[in-house]
């Protein structure tokens, strides 16, 4: 299949986007972490799941996708979020905890929800899939083209809502598609201490549709298959599987020892970057050239460089409203 | 509410169904979802011949999978539908609270109040009738414990109509409990409160209130669903006594409503709370720990808690009978906090 | 594959005593509820779920069980009692709320316990299902070649516990065995409005195990491929899924009006009584005759009578022990 | 007690695993089953070590499959083990709480007592480091409220090694709660609760008994884990103002220890209570209720109660701290308490 430059560069720049402000974020994140680590200290306290790495799960479906489709995010959601674009200015603020956030500092890294472009996420694993599932059923009551899409973890295609959704998906014909990113780990657990068979996409079968699997953190690949499921599921063609071998370039919360994997793995998977994969083949088929690239990175960094300025500049909530917004 | 006055008499589901009837056909975003709520019409009748008149694709029989058509619920209603969804018995709440009580609930806070997830959740409720340990809880408490939810458990079918009227037009998640013995079903027990006048027009009650049935100056019991119904009972035997009982239906299990409550105890200066519940950190315990917390200075006697004492609710009737509260221990426990 | 006459025998034996424990039951329940029924009346108050038709399922695989293999068994748990060799009269005293039961009256129809053959069951559709994970983890973690059997509804295929308890019983080779029951019917839901698969056996792919699928309520098929379920488990080839086709007779539960379906389904299948199809086969091989059938009918019949007997003359408990055994 | 004599200066989480260590040599029928139990040790350090000393068959990582594993320990325990099972963090109990509640609590009772299941659930609890609504939770209510379930929250070091060795050897599904803070963890706030004296030796202690941590006599301030520490730097703060107060350590959250409020309430004839948990029905609810009812003769002044406002508990710093008590809150709160 032939990628369109213009996809191929939106996906360029979302990963790009996505790396950046992960970086960024992971530097933020340690600032009054340092010389000891306190989980609740700095700016950006609590837990940080970073994606670097998994970009490829993201837009390669992401760019398939409408304003008006949804997306339903886990624990580590900044490529989801920054891929359906997810406003960053707002997102940002909302991880420093700040009144301009997208929930006014009440939500944080793992529950971030932008309405306008119908992104969500959350911190309990697997617990996201049925929401979409609900968007795909809005979307065929009111007879939209519509599709949702759930972002999962490998180790959450072992819990029941799991199975329950793609059933109830499955039955009535609805617009879901449920991306697995297999990064090898669910935490310090890997895949082989988790998932009784090789890859999700077999289990596909026990809800009678398709199921894809991308290996090796294949971003073309992912875009592929990607097309065929949403394409299929905007006719009414329902829900598909689409599981995708991805890497987990960090630790899985920051802060983690890792002492559970092993040391060459990093720095191996490091070898095979997904944006370079992308950068490159854009190059050698003469679509765009370093400086194009070098242009486009620099926009991005600006870009995100904004939306940090305006998290720390923006002002911490009241504490009293804290008491606020549990009931609209 | 005096200018409603074309009523009928109706059961505890008739009042119910009516509600839901009259807001699916004001709002085509009001659709049904749960196990046999279709041509079954919901094993507690509470959407009895709504599937005749609205079809399956507003009333939409499921699978048995909580998690995913509760937490469907949860994804239509962010998408500006209005679904009402039944868990079928609440004891089976432990499936799927997580969709209920992390996401449901919160999801409006965490969102800054960008996200409005207007759903109802029906569940029944209630023992009583030798169904035994999964099948004969309240759990009022373990939804009450939790923010983000609004519940309510109204007794009278009067209240059952306005309340759901309200549940439904109200932009949060309601938790609607109702009590099947309060139903009116003809396969269940038949009890007169099950049964009552309710106007056919469409009205709503407030969701916080709780509800003085019967006013009086001795005591304070408070009760919600079967209790109330059992308290007024006692109250007819307190009358042989000469005690004078206040009864109030909590109806708002949260919010409770404080002012209602408070205001009675000032009157009476005792308090009696009953509930079918378990006793430990269940309505007794938060009824209580309000006025002896804010209204401390009206008690003149020691609160009295009647309630299931802390044990799985067993299946042998005399053994269930035991451990539930009734009109007549009700009374015994007033008397007592009255004489001693 | 040749089943022996002690095997058959053995699953006429169990069928029948199992309808007509039933049947017995149906009368029992009926009991202070007419003319006008009212659930929490007569001898035998609450839900009653009744499995008439569905015999084949049970003692087409409790046949080939030890004591030391355990079952556990959904709402609908009196023929897979039976099959296991629960306690006939102490089973009985507990549906009739009796001191001397399985649960001292505290448990009932739903909740009926009986450790010496380590069965067990329950009235939330599916969780037994983890509990038979977490008997043959025992199993195994003993040394012992002992299974476990979990029976469902095919309803129960769609809940999470399915699905988690199947990928952790395959992920640890662990001896278990799902049976489905697929009666057509959840409630008043169908098969088809619940399942988005025709049968659950393809499930068996989702977890990289064998899925059987049993036809039309045949007890013999059910015997065969059970016998191979269970030698695997035994040696430590791990769990399967087994799903037999069967029929529900009577309502879901007693009282159930049955307006959701057809008027002619009830009739059509009780010409194909799996009890009777056992019982011909015998005679037309000769294996037993007419005469042997009544005397161990009879013998039966005197069996359950006794129980009944045993459950009705037995005490109710006080009712203070309602305060009793909540710990041990 | 008196007789344990060589004591270590241990975190919570090593006075922890130090019990789980012991008993397990002991006893080779316990095994601890949970995600992140083994080579990680447990994200709270609820096992770290074990699974080197213990090898993999009886210390095993699972799948996230909360309600398959978690119902497995209830097979296995009728098996005859006697399995240590985690929920990672308590606000996880959603998608297992029927496991927990409807099966684990109360298959012992359905049994008429035929069946034991010893079963220790282990589950991190509490916020303060801004993990949000659904990492920073307590839920100590929601466990409390439902029968059938021992339900223990230990505070200090000396406290959960003891209470970790008595709710292995009980015979009974015991929910052991262990307050993250108080794990003493190198990348958490460190605080000096979260370390202690701990004898080397077994010992056990009671499942169901509070503790007078610090004795006075102008005020009982009950509270749990770190709201006990909370109350025991405010009393410092009281004792500014020559406030004496009496902290009780509640340790047991199902069954209450009634005995010890009702006599310290009896001596200082005011009760405040303080909990990291929702308000409505949660300890400050229980205790309050318990001391109206069963020690109200006692009581000089209303009951106060400090909790969670009935909201999410909300990511940013200054939110989360808004909700939260602390020492100052419980100081403010006794003041009043005494003065007004
Ligand atoms: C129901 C539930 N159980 C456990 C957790 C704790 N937890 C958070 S992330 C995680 C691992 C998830 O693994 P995976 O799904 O593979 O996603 P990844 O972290 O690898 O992106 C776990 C166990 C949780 N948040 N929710
Ligand atoms: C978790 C849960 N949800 C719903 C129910 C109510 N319920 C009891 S039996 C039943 C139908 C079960 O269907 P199936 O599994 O096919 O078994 P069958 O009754 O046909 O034997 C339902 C919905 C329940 N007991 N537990
Ligand atoms: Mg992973
Ligand atoms: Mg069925």
């Amino acid at each position: 299949m032939e990628i369109s430059k213009e996809h191929l560069l939106w996906m360029y720049e979302k990963m790009k986007m996505s790396r950046l402000f992960e970086e960024r974020m992971q530097a933020a994140y340690m600032e009054g972490k340092q010389p000891v680590f306190n989980i609740g200290s700095g700016p950006v306290p609590g837990e940080m799941h970073l994606s670097n790495g998994q970009e490829p799960a993201a837009v390669g479906i992401c760019v398939h996708l409408k304003k008006e489709d949804t997306v339903t995010a886990p624990h580590r959601p900044h490529h989801h979020a920054i891929a359906k674009n997810v406003d960053l200015n707002k997102m940002t603020a909302e991880i420093f905890g700040k009144k301009t956030g997208l929930g006014k500092g009440k939500g944080g890294h793992m529950h971030l929800f932008d309405p306008e472009v119908k992104f969500s996420c959350g911190g309990i694993v697997a617990a996201g899939i049925p929401h979409a599932v609900g968007a795909a059923l809005a979307a065929k009551k009111k007879g939209k083209d519509w599709v949702a899409v759930s972002f999962i973890g490998e180790g959450a295609a072992n819990a029941g809502a799991f199975h329950e959704s793609l059933n109830l998906a499955s039955l009535w014909h609805l617009p879901l598609i449920v991306v697995i990113e297999d990064n090898s780990w669910g935490i310090s657990v890997p895949k082989s201490e988790s998932t009784c068979v090789p890859s999700n996409d077999v289990r596909a079968a026990a809800y009678g549709i398709k199921g894809y699997l991308v290996k090796d953190n294949d971003p073309f690949e992912m875009y592929k298959v990607s097309k065929e499921a949403v394409e299929r599921a905007r006719k009414g063609g329902g829900p598909s599987i689409i599981e995708i071998e991805t890497y987990r370039f960090l630790g899985h919360f920051q802060g983690d020892p890792e002492l559970y994997r092993d040391k060459e793995e990093v720095p191996s998977l490091l070898k095979k970057d997904p944006i370079n994969r992308v950068m490159n083949f854009m190059i050698e088929k003469n679509l765009s050239s370093k400086i194009d690239f070098e242009k486009i990175d620099a926009r991005i960094a600006a870009e995100i460089n904004n939306a940090y300025q305006f998290a720390m500049e923006s002002e911490l909530p009241h504490p009293e409203e804290a008491l606020e917004d549990v009931f609209v | 509410m005096e200018t409603l006055t074309k009523t009928k008499k109706l059961t505890g589901s008739k009042a119910m169904t009516l509600a839901i009837e009259q807001e699916m056909e004001r709002d085509d975003k009001i659709f049904i979802m749960g196990e046999d709520v279709g041509t079954y019409g919901g094993i507690f009748g509470s959407s009895t011949g709504l599937k005749e008149k609205f079809g399956s694709d507003r009333v939409m029989d499921t699978p048995i999978s909580e998690t995913a058509f509760i937490g469907a619920a949860i994804g239509a209603a962010a998408e500006g539908f209005r679904p009402i969804v039944e868990l079928m018995f609440v004891d089976f709440h432990g499936v799927v609270m997580d969709q209920i009580y992390n996401h449901m609930a919160k999801i409006t806070y965490m969102s800054g109040g960008n996200v409005k997830l207007p759903i109802v959740l029906t569940t029944a409720v209630g023992g009583g009738y030798s169904d035994a340990a999964q099948h004969s809880q309240t759990l009022y408490a373990s939804f009450g414990h939790l923010p983000g939810l609004k519940v309510v458990a109204p007794t009278y079918p009067f209240d059952i109509k306005g309340l759901m009227a309200a549940a439904i037009r109200d932009d949060n998640p309601v938790v609607f409990m109702f009590h099947k013995t309060l139903q009116g079903l003809g396969w269940m027990d038949q009890i007169p409160a099950s049964f009552g006048p309710v106007p056919e027009e469409e009205y709503t009650l407030p969701l916080n209130k709780a509800k003085v049935v019967q006013e009086g100056s001795d005591i304070t019991i408070v009760g919600v669903q079967m209790m109330t119904v059992a308290a007024v009972k006692a109250a007819e035997i307190l009358d042989g006594s000469a005690i004078s009982a206040e009864i109030i239906d909590l109806i708002s299990v949260k919010p409770i409503d404080k002012e209602t409550i408070i205001n009675s105890v000032k009157k009476t200066g005792r308090l009696l709370i009953v509930d079918e519940d378990y006793m430990s950190y269940g309505i007794t315990a938060e009824v209580a720990a309000i006025v002896a917390s804010e209204g401390f200075a009206a008690l003149k006697a020691p609160i009295c808690r009647l309630a299931n004492p802390d044990v799985p609710i067993p299946y042998s009737r005399v053994l269930e009978q035991y451990v539930l509260p009734n009109s007549h221990k009700i009374a015994e426990a007033a008397k007592k906090v009255i004489y001693s």
